[in-house]
């Protein structure tokens, strides 16, 4: 069982991610320098936030082109669990691994704050532990989380439950208020076909201790070592 | 522009230079200086490099104290140790005069410049906190710049991935066309891994990493040395882009490399007089001499002259001077992280700083001249004749008054307001380590692999130091610490940015050294060091001096996590203690000003002592389990004070006064 | 040497939120008559290319591959020979 | 109806981080020849105007007083008729 973080140039929450699955979780994790292309010997492949290549042109747009994102397809074909947080999301979406594409938030603003979330799809290896009734209390930190997807992709998403997170109100409910970018249908996260890879915008990271305000967060890592142990 | 040039009168003042000054430089040379060579004086002996109009004042603060590992003034920043063989850099800096010229890239560049003098000394950046100033929120002129300055902020912590924790934000008419931009950085490191700027070793290579040199910024340093005046906005093109990413590069590039044994000798960051400071800097420390080739500096436009490439001030770009022999291993890892390495020069033992173009030699200046030999000015000082006038309160007759509505108006003060609209725009979680978010009395961060808790503030309130400078100041650094204290940390060290006005002008020199002394005396008080700082001068624009606002910046180390403490009421039937007495008056009071429409002090009666028993007695009670929680009056007084704790912890609070009030 | 001046907009149909702020930005500084606003992106490349064709190719490659989102944008560009 | 095509840019002289990284990646992608990248606003305006004049001073204060940052911008704007 192991974990990589994938470090860009600019990536960001590389550090925070390594943290939470080395001193939380205690798995064996390692950090993968996005040059590098080898990583068959891993079960699950993080991409971290941050702003790679500072975001500039689009979020995502050229670190989609580094040697490790050209692993990362054959790996995910072959089974393989990819997790893309905030960025790492972004860079799914511009290299086609996941469908649809971030534009700027409504707000024109960086938004960085605790939103709440409602799992829509409790049976992905990614959020088995969760309830489907629960309201995740995880922060965002973006600028550019308004997702996008055409109508007709949008609907068979809907269809396949690749909807994962969308975000809601305390009480669970999917509002404009509870919205902090105006992404299509409040859509927070998504998943593939497949099932294995997964792109959500909040930071699970940031969320896995109670010190740090919650612990909702960590269900995600915890649902992905279950999956990988079965 | 070639050394042939006659020296004219008009060429020296346009450098802002005196004529003594320009004599003084003669002797240091045996000659009289080239144009390059006047040109370094005159960045080096600016106000904003040289000091010259503070060092004698700043001379009296105290830079010793049992935690210091590196006093202000010896490096970048001063390192403050935090035990267990680790220490935390930190330092405030201002960007006032960019950020009133262009919002967006002034207030971005300022952060930028001080996450590079924290992370050459060796730490890793790990908190940013910005300390803003703006005119009033009802003019559109300031609602752009203060949009402009906090998506800045916003563009560059978020961007390099430093969280932005804390600060503050005020708005005064004094503000209006003169903001103020004080960014302040903390750093960590291991006290065995601090880097020292240092030019040593005869021989030992000269790199320069980062961006290419281009023509902005040129004069930047003297540029904050004058006025605002309305010829200002001519030399606009003086301000710089900013790179966050490029940073982001440098910060990893460094701090990798810092970490390999016998690689790294010396490193400066270029900032204000870019490469000119770092060369002479760094020699001038090392007791040695350094020679560089500005043929071999990377530059961005074509044509440039030895005089521009000296003195631009092109964002995100380090000197750092190698062992001789290191030079791949240097090459290797700044390559690793996309990075230029050029060999631009090497370490000499003249004690000169020799720069040539195309090997022929165009300057050669003693380093020691340049760096500590800043011709020093005791200005006259005299007491400002508006202060009896603002000093005497008119009669408050006792009219009923509806204290509701009052209230109401004065939460929705823009002073007193929330501020989660700019906060929010700057990521303030990235690292994991912040444990109390923006809006509570001060920031609160863990440190993960040293096991220890930091807490952290920024204040002033500069109508205070406007009606009082004396007694204003200490209030300002009295409120800092106790926002630390009442967050369960004890005050280890204290940094400051002093904004004042025109120097040359008796009044303005007067509140300087007032509040300088204030600054000594509340330290020495308290028993917190001052690690070093920022003086920004010449804050004046064609309404007149801005408010004195010497910003305070300190940060507490706390025992246990148990000590975190917040403002928020906790639970239903706690008790709610008054310490310290009821105000001692309504002087300078934001209910006066904003209710009252009285701009008056004098202010509270306030006691050093009394303070420093009621910080010690707080931190005792708080480290002895005693506080649900814990929150001063400042701004709004008591009433204010007592919403903020029951807003945040979503309670109520029902409180009987056993006074008559302060208008008897 | 081409100079190549392309420019990278949001296709119809997708929400620009940046457009619609600078439309009622202009509304409330009084420009009559202002119907709509787009904001893109201007990419300007100096390239070396033996003729048109050759540089048409290669910035027409660069788009598709690099500069240009199809989800949500799409591109025009002219050349220049400088 | 008129439709004004703006480009903003930054003035020469003004570093262009993105201009730069764009660049870099191009090279990286083994597109040969690329001398320089620069990344600007691309604008569309559409607006009612009785002549091509009275449109060129409108958009010509549109740029100045909101669009253009003339400090470290400049900006050409092509008029058509729609």
């Amino acid at each position: 069982m192991k974990f990589a973080v994938v470090v860009f140039p600019g990536s960001n929450c590389d550090a925070d991610c390594f943290h939470v699955i080395k001193n939380v979780l205690k798995q064996p994790v390692e950090y993968v320098w996005h040059q590098e292309s080898d990583i068959s010997h891993f079960d699950c492949v993080i991409l971290p936030g941050g702003f790679s290549y500072g975001d500039y042109l689009r979020t995502g747009a050229i670190a989609r082109f580094s040697p490790v994102m050209n692993s990362v397809q054959p790996f995910a074909k072959k089974g393989g669990l990819v997790l893309g947080i905030c960025n790492g999301f972004q860079i799914l979406l511009e290299a086609g691994l996941l469908p649809g594409a971030m534009m700027r938030n409504s707000s024109l603003k960086f938004v960085c704050k605790y939103v709440y979330l409602r799992p829509e799809n409790v049976k992905t290896r990614f959020t088995e532990q969760y309830q489907k009734t629960e309201v995740l209390k995880i922060p965002v930190a973006h600028g550019e989380g308004n997702y996008f997807v055409e109508p007709d992709v949008l609907k068979k998403m809907n269809a396949q439950g690749q909807i994962v997170f969308r975000y809601c109100d305390e009480q669970g409910e999917v509002t404009r208020d509870s919205n902090p970018n105006g992404s299509l249908e409040n859509i927070a996260g998504i998943i593939n076909e497949e099932g294995n890879v997964l792109g959500m915008m909040p930071h699970p990271e940031r969320a896995s201790e109670q010190i740090l305000g919650s612990e909702d967060g960590r269900k995600i890592f915890e649902s992905i070592i279950k999956a990988i142990m079965k | 522009m070639s050394s042939l040039m006659m020296m004219t009168e008009d060429i020296i003042t346009q450098h802002g230079l005196t004529l003594e000054e320009y004599d003084r430089i003669k002797v240091f040379l045996g000659r009289e200086p080239n144009f390059l060579e006047l040109g370094l004086f005159s960045v080096m002996w600016s106000e904003h490099c040289g000091y010259k109009n503070s060092k004698l004042e700043l001379k009296k603060l105290p830079t010793t104290g049992s935690g210091i590992l590196i006093k202000a003034g010896e490096e970048n920043a001063g390192a403050i140790d935090i035990g267990d063989d680790w220490c935390i850099v930190f330092k405030m800096e201002s960007h006032n005069h960019p950020s009133a010229i262009e919002p967006f890239q002034g207030a971005a560049t300022g952060v930028g410049g001080i996450i590079r003098d924290i992370f050459t000394m060796g730490a890793r950046p790990i908190a940013l906190m910005d300390s803003l100033r703006f005119g009033r929120l009802d003019e559109a002129k300031t609602r752009s710049l203060m949009t402009g300055v906090v998506s800045g902020i916003a563009h560059y912590g978020n961007c390099i991935g430093i969280p932005t924790v804390g600060g503050e934000v005020y708005f005064e008419e004094s503000y209006s066309t003169n903001p103020l931009v004080n960014v302040f950085c903390l750093g960590i490191a291991r006290k065995k891994d601090l880097v020292k700027g240092k030019a040593v070793g005869m021989g030992n290579p000269v790199f320069y990493v980062g961006s290419s040199t281009g023509r902005d910024g040129i004069h930047g340093a003297t540029f904050a040395s004058d006025e605002l005046t309305e010829k200002s906005h001519e030399d606009r093109p003086s301000v710089q882009t900013a790179d966050p990413f490029m940073e982001k590069l440098l910060v990893e590039a460094c701090l990798e490399l810092f970490k390999k044994p016998g690689c790294v000798v010396g490193v400066q960051d270029m900032g204000a007089a870019g490469l000119t400071c770092s060369t002479c800097e760094t020699a001038s420390r090392g007791n040695s001499g350094i020679e560089i080739d500005v043929e071999l500096v990377p530059r961005r436009e074509t044509g440039m002259n030895p005089y521009e490439i000296m003195l631009s001030e092109s964002q995100e770009r380090m000197l750092v001077i190698a062992q001789k022999g290191k030079e791949d291993e240097v090459l290797k890892t700044f390559e690793k992280w996309g990075l230029h390495a050029a060999l631009v020069g090497h370490v000499t033992d003249t004690g000169r700083m020799v720069v040539k173009e195309k090997g022929k030699v165009v300057a050669d200046v003693p380093s020691k001249a340049l760096t500590d030999e800043a011709p020093l000015y005791k200005r006259p000082a005299k007491r400002p004749a508006y202060l009896d006038e603002v000093n005497r309160l008119p009669d408050l007759s006792p009219e009923k008054s509806n204290y509701t509505n009052e209230l109401l108006q004065l939460l929705s003060e823009p002073n007193i307001a929330s501020k989660q609209w700019v906060y929010e725009q700057y990521d303030h979680m990235v690292m994991d380590n912040t444990v109390v978010l923006p809006g509570s009395d001060a920031a609160v961060l863990r440190l993960k692999e040293a096991g220890k808790y930091l807490a952290m503030s920024s204040d002033c309130n500069g109508r205070y130091c406007y009606l009082d400078a004396y007694q204003g100041t200490l209030m300002a650094v009295a409120e800092c610490a106790r926002n630390v204290v009442i967050s369960g940390g004890r005050p280890v060290g204290l940094t400051d940015c002093l904004n004042f006005g025109n120097p040359l002008k008796p009044e303005s020199f007067w509140m300087l050294q007032k509040a300088i002394e204030a600054i000594r005396d509340a330290c020495l008080k308290f028993e917190i060091p001052v690690t070093g700082g920022n003086v920004s001068l010449y804050n004046e624009s064609p309404q007149g001096a801005i408010f004195p606002t010497p910003t305070m910046g300190v940060v507490g180390l706390i025992q246990k996590e148990s000590d975190i403490t917040t403002l928020s009421f906790k639970e239903e039937g706690d008790l709610i203690f008054l310490t310290g007495g009821f105000g001692k008056g309504l002087g300078g009071s934001e209910y006066l000003w904003r209710v009252l429409d009285i701009q008056k002090g004098p202010l509270p009666a306030f006691d050093l002592d009394e303070e420093w028993k009621l910080q010690k007695f707080i931190l005792k009670a708080i480290q002895k389990g005693w506080l649900q929680s814990a929150h001063d009056t400042s701004e709004g007084g008591l009433a204010v004070a007592l919403a903020e704790c029951a807003m945040q912890g979503k309670k109520g609070a029902l409180c009987e006064l056993k006074t008559s009030g302060l208008r008897g | 040497m081409i100079k190549a001046k392309i420019e990278v907009t949001l296709k119809k149909g997708v929400s620009d939120p940046q457009g619609l702020t600078v439309q009622n930005a202009l509304k409330t500084l009084q420009y009559a008559g202002v119907q709509d606003v787009r904001i893109g992106k201007y990419v300007e490349i100096a390239l070396d290319a033996r003729d048109e064709k050759e540089a048409s190719e290669k910035v027409k490659s660069i788009c598709e591959k690099l500069l240009v989102n199809p989800i949500i944008e799409q591109y025009r560009f002219e050349l220049e020979r400088v």
